[in-house]
């Protein structure tokens, strides 16, 4: 159990310190546009990711880097990619809030919010006919439920009987909004419920309670059982974008958000288990190390070149 | 397959179609609204569910769900085939055409794609509403990435779908239901399927060039004949691919008729693909006069049929104002 | 109570009598394009209309000619709306799919399947800044309950407790495909319920039933409740449009259907409560001559002149 | 409300627009996403919810309810001001404004008008994604019943969205997220609303008429400065309004400049509107010679800034192509 929560505190890490270092790339100006962290939701993607088999798929949102990194794409072609580097993910043609890595199971972000969602429906149909049984696992925010292409995606599921995981992370916020301003039931498990999808509330800043129930849910859902929906409790600690300063939200509770965030808290639970600083320290150090090559390494790579930008618009 | 001439009207002529491809291309699905079972509102899928199952079903009615699940089938290899049911029920779903399909191949890098086809139908039908009588082509021409079709022949009915089923971009195939219960034609099936593209001249003659795609193309070929008749020969070339469009062709006719260029097509006038055409032509330096542009004047379209009937452009009007361009 | 069941009868009559009018002159080839016939489902209409008060307005679907005629849009005046009449609700440009009547509170028909319930809550957002506190219903069918647009506007109006009554006629088809097959779960109300909206679902064959709830809800909501959602069991007697074959249902579901049907039963009843056949009989003779007066006079209507065709496009 | 000039960048004309709306127009409604409390995503409404109490409020990320929300308020009689944050976010809700709003006035015959506004920004910005650089006014502008507006000037921001306000159809007021933070102007407030429509001469020269809007008018306006140094003095007419369309200001532009033209907008070439500019004015047979469309090109727009900047027409580019027009 300590090995476990070590290598998921280095994943959670490895993407804590990626969303890190895309801040500071951001600030000195060497990333450009808007890019949406997911600083504080680590567990979600290191936990589920954990339960997925290497033929699943993951649609994701612009707040995507975590489910990019977890689902396995190169730290180094991520910061490329956000760079706009030829040697990203997508050749920068994506960017932060819209890459892909497919040869990873990673099948995109989206930046329409609810865009993905019948997405990963179609790819767990497409499962069902290409005899590969795939899971696809789709990932949304709060806000997302208020979109109607998701009320759609998730009756089209149950309706079909389709292995797709509904993933919710309810980090409170739509952008700058709070969700208890924009529902009148905050158990919005209770919507899934109604369309006859099973659906939980789960702690979100721990990946092995997300592990463990996506496994479950995964399982049921390749025997046929349908799709699931699962809402990760959980909190963002930093902006909506980099530059958000967050004026709509009080110091008690981001302290608090900052008690609950699943590095911080991982920390807590190795040591508490007897873990050594000096062990924590170096497994910290040594993924620190890992991120810091891989940007050195994008920020060394060759830009995009505009010369191929027409190319790709039809096959 | 073997290629073979059945006799068919142009709704059995897309039946053959999907056939073929439901039988030929495993990786073909065909889903949408009352597609199935009941074998479409028009009758167009009709038997196909009996004869490949699962791989032939009915959805909710959530077009964006049925869009955006072709979409994703598409990303993973499969090849879907959806319908919706009027092109005007697009609007509430455009963002997984605009946002969503357009953009999977070049975004990527080619690393993914979406080869799927969205089958649907659109223009007025005598009585039908404003929100049930649209031609919004030009919206999905105006959208990179999406190809486009409007056959008005069984012929090309048959050709076309085959081509989109086959075609690795995402294709919408806009059909036009006053064209289905047509007189049964013969149409040649079987052929290998041709890459999207290319025009049809429909009529020669020297007085000027008419392009024109959709069902109002029947009423052009009658203008034609009357002016024919009238000893003013134009030449008529039908596009029923619209992306990608055959402007050479259609600068080489105007280049041949005097560089006398009409545009005929029933969407509203303004910012319709009729511009689009006009202007490539006079990029081409192959525009002389003024071109004319016959369309639906920019209102809705009323229900009562006198009303429509007003606003629609019928033979009789098309070969006045064509015989006017003739004459300047 | 008998001589409210009468008018209730005398009520739905108007509404069934004027879609077999309907019929006819679509048979004759005077009303053209596709219509669609609310026989079977006069109760909701009437019981709910029943309920309104002269300043709440109606948002139905291209299904509406019962919910038109019910808030009070003279016969005529419909019949030469589909007739594409001068004389015309509209003048002949709504037609039957797509007509209003706004001087009755009749906002409109929609042909989009779930268009008008947004609509719906917009007017009762109005309600709220003119003082008037106006309610408004909007009616839909079972599968609209699939469309996006639904699911947002039922959202948006719980979020801001606007007093907005969905009213689901549930006719167990949409087009040619029963609901039962295009859902999981077929208690469509939880979908509400999971909104935070209180949802009933009620004999939609009865006009008393619908009018006491409607009118209770439409009380509660006027005291600031916010938006309810009452689902009616009802059917279909006709295809989805005059000419549908109706293939897809069997021989004892529609006899199933004809005894369950408002019409019938109202009749039934009015028999068991001793209401002598020659009152009834004649009661149904003066609807049918009122109906009958009306095509006619709007038969005599001159059609609607397409010399203005280009009017109104812009103020 | 008293005539007034104060010094603000077109994020605060825009804001005090909206303001004077909300005090003079007890009819006006503002909401939208995060336009409340927050004050909007960009700043623009900053304030307004503070005074306004609940006729300002946030709504959930529902685009089909905010807009037809709009269209309900607005046949009850209300004036709603509503924000759909990113244009391209109008494609998951286009039915509300092409099915609803466009038909409203019309169908109704006049009996029943849906005036709202519709407030939106659009185009790239460095290292914006492919699904928030697009330039959608073409599609709008196929829409008969929506008014249309791109202004790119603090004092259009601020005098199009009071016109916008008190006009009485549904009118759609597209900004550019890149001119929000440009520098403070003066700009006068408190005169009366003007109506919709017409044009603004922001450079006169003999050598051709370049029609453009929106955003990219500032690198059209650098160009004609290069050009008319290189004694290439050439007229640019802005047309902020799309629909009211100035058609006749452009004719007689193009009149006095040998009929040559030149359009230039940011969104993609193909069926975009520039093609309706050229269409018009060689129907009015005013075109001479090939007239010049400066758009970028039919490609998605990718998120790496050098490579969107390769696809969008900068001053240099379009100097050089007027140039070339000039010199044809
Ligand atoms: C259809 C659509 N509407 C609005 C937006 C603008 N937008 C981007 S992110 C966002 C908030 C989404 O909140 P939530 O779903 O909770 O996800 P989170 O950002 O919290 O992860 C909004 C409104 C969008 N991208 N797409
Ligand atoms: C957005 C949209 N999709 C599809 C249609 C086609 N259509 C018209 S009626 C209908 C069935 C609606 O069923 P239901 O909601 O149960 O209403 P009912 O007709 O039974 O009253 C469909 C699919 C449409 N008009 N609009
Ligand atoms: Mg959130
Ligand atoms: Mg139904």
């Amino acid at each position: 159990m300590r090995e476990r929560l070590l290598a998921d505190l280095r994943a959670m890490w490895r993407i804590r310190m990626f969303e890190e270092k895309t801040t500071s790339l951001c600030q000195s100006g060497d990333i450009k546009g808007s890019v949406h962290l997911c600083s504080g939701q680590e567990a979600g993607p290191v936990g589920a990711c954990g339960a997925l088999a290497d033929g699943d798929v993951v649609f994701a949102t612009y707040r995507g880097h975590g489910w990019a990194i977890a689902k396995g794409a190169p730290l180094r072609a991520m910061f490329a990619e956000l760079l706009g580097r030829a040697t990203g993910v997508n050749g920068g043609r994506g960017g932060s809030a819209f890459l892909s890595a497919p040869e990873y199971g990673f099948l995109g972000e989206n930046s329409i919010v609810g865009g993905g969602v019948p997405h990963a429906v179609g790819a767990a149909l497409a499962g069902r006919h290409d005899g590969s049984g795939r899971l696809a696992l789709t990932v949304f925010g709060d806000g997302a439920m208020n979109q109607g292409a998701v009320h759609e995606a998730m009756n089209f599921a149950a309706m079909a009987d389709l292995p797709v995981l509904f993933v919710c992370e309810n980090n409170r916020y739509s952008e700058l909004t709070p969700i208890r301003d924009m529902v009148r039931n905050e158990r919005l498990t209770d919507r899934a419920t109604a369309l006859g999808i099973p659906a939980y509330r789960i702690d979100g800043n721990s990946p092995a309670v997300i592990r463990d129930t996506v496994a479950d849910l995964a399982e049921a859902a390749r025997e046929g059982g349908g799709p699931a929906f699962v809402e990760l409790t959980t909190q963002r600690l930093v902006g909506h974008y980099v530059g958000d300063v967050q004026q709509y939200r009080g110091r008690d509770e981001l302290e608090e958000d900052m008690r609950a965030e699943p590095v911080a808290r991982a920390v807590r639970e190795l040591t508490e288990a007897g873990v050594p600083d000096a062990d924590i320290a170096a497994a910290e150090a040594a993924v620190r190390a890992e991120v810091e090559e891989a940007a050195a390494a994008a920020l060394a790579d060759p830009p995009a070149d505009p010369a191929g930008v027409r190319e790709h618009i039809y096959g | 397959m073997a290629e073979q001439t059945v006799t068919v009207n142009y709704s059995g002529a897309v039946n053959a179609a999907l056939r073929r491809c439901l039988t030929d291309v495993p990786e073909t699905l065909l889903y949408g609204e009352d597609v199935a079972r009941p074998g479409g509102v028009h009758g167009v899928t009709r038997g196909l569910w009996k004869d490949f199952g699962d791989r032939v079903f009915d959805t909710p009615i959530s077009e964006s769900a049925i869009l955006g699940t072709a979409v994703g089938a598409a990303m993973m290899g499969r090849r879907p085939i959806v319908e919706i049911m009027w092109a005007d029920f697009f609007l509430v779903a455009l963002d997984q055409m605009v946002n969503q399909a357009a953009n999977v191949r070049y975004v990527s890098g080619g690393r993914l794609t979406a080869p799927l086809v969205v089958r649907t139908q659109q223009g007025n039908s005598p009585g039908a509403c404003a929100q049930h009588s649209q031609n919004l082509e030009a919206i999905f021409l105006h959208t990179p990435g999406l190809r486009v079709a409007m056959p008005s022949t069984p012929q090309d009915a048959y050709d076309i779908m085959v081509s989109a089923v086959y075609c690795d971009d995402p294709v919408i195939v806009i059909d036009n239901r006053t064209l289905y219960f047509g007189a049964k034609e013969p149409v040649v099936t079987g052929r290998p399927p041709a890459p999207a593209g290319g025009s049809r001249p429909r009529r020669t003659g020297d007085a000027l060039t008419v392009v024109t795609w959709g069902a109002i193309t029947h009423r052009v070929l009658e203008a034609a004949d009357q002016l024919a008749g009238r000893s003013v020969p134009v030449t008529v070339i039908e596009t029923p691919w619209l992306n990608p469009f055959d402007t050479a062709a259609v600068i080489d006719s105007v280049n041949r008729t005097g560089g006398k260029l009409a545009v005929v097509h029933e969407a509203n006038a303004t910012a319709g693909f009729g511009a689009e055409v006009v202007t490539r032509v006079a990029e081409a330096g192959a525009l002389r006069g003024r071109p004319l542009r016959i369309a639906v004047p920019d209102a809705r379209i009323p229900a009562a049929p006198q009303l429509a009937a007003a606003l629609i452009p019928d033979s009789d009007r098309i070969a006045a104002e064509l015989a006017g361009l003739a004459r300047s």
